[in-house]
């Protein structure tokens, strides 16, 4: 028998498959779906201060392999997180979860972060400094290696449970942010949250998304993640979340060895609801194929 | 909610650009007219949601229009083959709310595309008891299908063309009254509006372009009286008393 | 009749369809397929002053909707370009091309530009300061506005055909650089090269590509080019090359309507050598199918 | 080169995770034993190369290993289904040169899916009137193809297994004198390397990852004592003298 248990930062999951922030909701569609206590743990979606309705619609655009959204970080805020949408998951998952917070300002982050921490559910902060579709705040602060410090510094300084922050692709060095980060006292570093993207509708001339650009994932961007999973791992000695393009067991396998600790999927899920369900029953046969008895054996073993 | 592998039984054109599929599928899963599918495409990576037309003993028809490759790949398969459905997805319309309202007739309105999801409306209807009054849009002769069938349905139906080629000509508000009772409509957004603006109560089902289909990402909420809702899953259905243009 | 004519920096191009420099060699192969005098013009191989054997094997790995190359500028230097390739593609190209010049230091890039500005064959200089696949040189010179800039003058400097920088995605703000080169005098703006990308093989347990990671590029990055084309159009006034991802008519339309004038077509050709031929031909069926006469209507159109 | 759509004429299993496949198509398109074909498979970028292993009127036939995605596919493939195909792709083995060779015998020696394009080179050999002996390497029995249809050529055939379970144990190497004088190789690289030291003069083929498969993009050149040239274009069949390992 293989072993698909992997520890994160203390947290021991029964497999590394993690639904990624905004694609899952706080999980009840999926239980539609399937038992979701098979999962690893889930990133709910990303939560601010106060209640936001987000970006105008269209929000979603297709693409070869993959799909933009403009959500917008649209969200009940974090009181309605804390006191329904929480306690309403607890009810059909019972494993910790991993809050996925983002904010415009340094206030906010610390805001919601403080209180998701005094969550029992929570077992991990994910810090979204990321998000390339909302317009102040969200990936502003992950594109400068100093001013993502002086965030995990902030953060860290109010919170008891771990903090990974979610560093954005769209930059020049992101093994610059991710050492940063882990200076200034992140305890894992997530990545990678979603390309900035576009599509034009041709026939009305103009582009899909309200928001003209917005986030693009799937599988189409998987690459570009794992390269970037590759480099952080040499760069810095804290867990990654390895996130971007995930839609099989053999992605995961490729992240893992590329780095990462666990895996989020994310925009698969969308496509197919059952993407994480099958993923986590095929992994361990593609474990046994590859004489794999440990995840950890393989981790980070690609040089 | 569910996942289904279903068998093409036919797959024919009925005006121009336009197809009828029909598939064999446990249509008990269809629980109100005006819920949708979402269907997984070979090489596209969202699915495509399409209303249900109607629903027999065993199948369930689509109405669509080749609109781009998705719908154009759609028009290609053959009987036989299969597809990858989740349905029944959406709120769908609640007839019990028309039956409720005592102010004159309940008019069906479809616009284009919109006109399928009313075909199943209006045998439910009918089978409530009801006789709705049915108007259908279309911009020319060429698009115009299902008119023989509502009338089949012993309804009494008005087509309006835009450029007249086929039935009145004008919109579908041209062959409305001033101001109708209850309203179920469902077509492009500004119809939508048009048709709001002559009705006192009503459903309207509305489009949006989906992530999920489901109700887990949020890719297609819009504002409401009562907050935020999700079109796929609180939706495609709204009344008349929520919605906000 | 609709015109699929453009205009670029004073060379009018029979179609913006020009294949993309290093998926076309010289263009030889691809006159075994079909008559390449259709094509707008052709991009030749990245020249550099000193012949180039390239990276290691493997230099390719498959993605979803793309591929990663790491062929590393492999190329027979400026002298042999200068006096056998071009000659040998004047015997079965009759139209202008667009020489694209790289280099590991300005004097690299200085030397090489003057050369492929004497000949005659030559309309465009573009100057690619973006490759993920060089060690020194290439993509660090695109990732900073200032160094980019300077390149720039040094090259105006000593030629005098317009001048494309081409730039490399994989930065935080592609329209700092593109204005940097703008305000250094460039005629134009090529963009973009390839994504950083890699995969691993998880039975050998090692990246694919001997270079670890390459340069990933194909229909998968589409929606990334057309994001980083439209938001450069809004902030320089000189013409743009769209590059990335191209495969059909409508992608090219597309492209056009994010603001290019002109197009590059990479990946594509190699997976199938047909693809410049075919979007040529579907161009003015697509063209009047959405009501256009002339591509300069909609350049920009989206907004 | 040509870009053909050909349609298939049958596919089926051989040995342990070997497929056999057989297209309709002008065979006089293949010039020579070791080129190969570019095939296009639904849902993949990249083409995959494969041998062709034989020739007949009207058709080719190819052998293909399951290793990853796309042969796998390939090797659902049914009779009648069509597939794209960019061929002939390769310089392939130039049999002139071994005849001209007068120091004893001709040695075709392939190990696992280097096996297939010394059929079709048999077959060519045999034409020009030599008669070469043929040396097999596979791992294990279960993996053991086409060892009777070189047999049925009338050829001196010798097996080798790495497990001793078919033939003589051990690599072809162990069936090899110890310096043969001209060798045409197919097989992985350290067989080949192996093959290399025991041969004074021969043909090699080799393996690379490709992005184009004819010769524009750069993606598999290597290193040779004449310079560096393209596997796809240049090669795969490289001189023993011109070979840097
Ligand atoms: C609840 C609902 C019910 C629908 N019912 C019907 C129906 O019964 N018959 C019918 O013909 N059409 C219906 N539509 C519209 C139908 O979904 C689109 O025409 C179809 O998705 C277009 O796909 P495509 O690949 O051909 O077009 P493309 O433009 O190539 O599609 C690109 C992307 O945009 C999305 N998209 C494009 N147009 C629409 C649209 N109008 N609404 C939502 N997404 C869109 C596609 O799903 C895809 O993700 C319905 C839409 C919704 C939301
Ligand atoms: C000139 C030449 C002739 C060949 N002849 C044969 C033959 O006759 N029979 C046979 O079984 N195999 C042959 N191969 C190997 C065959 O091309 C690969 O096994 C096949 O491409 C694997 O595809 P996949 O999708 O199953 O594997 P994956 O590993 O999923 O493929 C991923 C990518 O890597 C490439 N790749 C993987 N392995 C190889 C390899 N060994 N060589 C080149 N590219 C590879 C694939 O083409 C694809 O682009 C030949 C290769 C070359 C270069
Ligand atoms: C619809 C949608 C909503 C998302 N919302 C969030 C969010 O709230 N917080 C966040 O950190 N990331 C968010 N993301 C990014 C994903 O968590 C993930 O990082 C990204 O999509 C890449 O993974 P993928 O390629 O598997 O989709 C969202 C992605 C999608 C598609
Ligand atoms: C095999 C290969 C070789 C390339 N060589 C060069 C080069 O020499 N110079 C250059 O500027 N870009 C080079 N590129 C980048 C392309 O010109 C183009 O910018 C990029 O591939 C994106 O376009 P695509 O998605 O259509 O491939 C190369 C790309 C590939 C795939
Ligand atoms: S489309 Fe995902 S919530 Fe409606
Ligand atoms: S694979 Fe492109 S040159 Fe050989």
């Amino acid at each position: 028998m293989v072993n698909t248990k992997v520890e994160l930062s203390g947290l021991t999951l029964d497999n590394p498959v993690i639904p990624a922030s905004g694609t899952f909701g706080f999980g009840k569609e999926f239980a539609e779906f399937y038992d979701i206590n098979i999962l690893g743990s889930i990133a709910v979606k990303g939560t601010t201060p106060e209640p936001r309705y987000g970006n105008e619609l269209p929000r979603i655009a297709e693409c070869a392999g993959g799909m933009i959204n403009s959500v917008g970080l649209q969200n009940p805020g974090m009181k309605a997180v804390c006191e329904k949408e929480l306690p309403e998951l607890a009810k059909i998952y019972n494993k910790k979860v991993i809050a996925n917070i983002c904010g415009s300002s340094e206030e906010d982050y610390v805001k919601c972060a403080s209180m998701l921490d005094a969550q029992e559910q929570v077992g991990i902060l994910e810090i979204n400094i990321s998000c390339p579709n909302v317009k102040c705040g969200g990936m502003s602060f992950g594109t400068d290696p100093n001013t993502a410090a002086e965030l995990t510094k902030a953060v860290k300084a109010v919170v008891r449970k771990p903090v990974y922050m979610k560093l954005s692709p769209n930059v020049t060095d992101i093994t610059e942010i991710a050492k940063a980060c882990e200076a200034a006292g992140a305890d894992g570093i997530s990545l990678i949250n979603t390309l900035v993207g576009m599509r034009i509708d041709i026939k009305r001339r103009s582009p899909v998304i309200a928001n003209e650009t917005g986030g693009f994932s799937g599988p189409a961007i998987f690459p570009v993640a794992l390269g970037m999973v590759y480099r952080t791992a040499k760069a810095v000695d804290i867990p990654i979340m390895g996130i971007g393009g995930i839609s099989s067991a053999r992605d995961v396998i490729e992240m893992i060895m590329a780095g990462a600790t666990a895996v989020q999927v994310g925009a698969a899920n969308l496509s197919d609801p059952f993407t994480c369900k099958r993923i986590i029953e095929e992994l361990p046969e593609v474990m046994e194929e590859l004489g794999i008895e440990d995840l950890s054996e393989i981790r980070g073993c690609a040089k | 909610m569910n996942d289904v592998t279903c068998a093409i039984k036919s797959n024919k054109k009925i005006a121009d650009q336009v197809y009828e599929m029909e598939f064999y599928v446990n249509d008990d899963l269809i629980e109100r007219p005006g819920q949708f599918v979402d269907i997984k495409l070979d090489g596209f990576f969202l699915r495509r949601p399409i209303s249900v037309a109607n629903k027999a003993e065993g199948s369930i028809t689509l109405v669509y229009k080749v609109v781009g490759e998705g719908t154009k790949m759609m028009s290609s398969l053959k009987k036989g083959e299969t597809l990858d459905l989740l349905m029944p997805l959406g709120n769908g319309y609640d007839i019990c709310k028309a039956e409720s309202t005592e102010d004159g007739d309940i008019y069906l309105i479809g616009g284009g595309l919109g006109v399928p999801p009313m075909y199943l409306l209006a045998s439910s209807l009918i089978r409530a008891g009801e006789k709705p009054k049915v108007i259908l849009g279309f911009n020319t002769s060429e698009e115009v299908f299902y008119e023989d069938k509502f009338a089949a349905l012993g309804l009494d139906v008005t087509v309006a063309t835009v450029d007249g080629s086929h039935g009145i000509k004008g919109m579908v508000t041209d062959a409305m009254p001033p101001e109708a009772g209850y309203v179920f409509a469902c077509g492009p957004e500004p119809m939508l509006k048009a048709v709001y603006e002559r009705s006192r109560d009503g459903q309207f089902s509305f489009e949006s372009r989906m992530g999920c289909g489901f109700g887990a990402c949020m890719g297609c909420s819009c504002r409401t009286k009562y907050g935020s809702k999700r079109i796929c899953k609180d939706g495609p259905v709204l009344d008349r008393e929520e919605i906000i243009w």
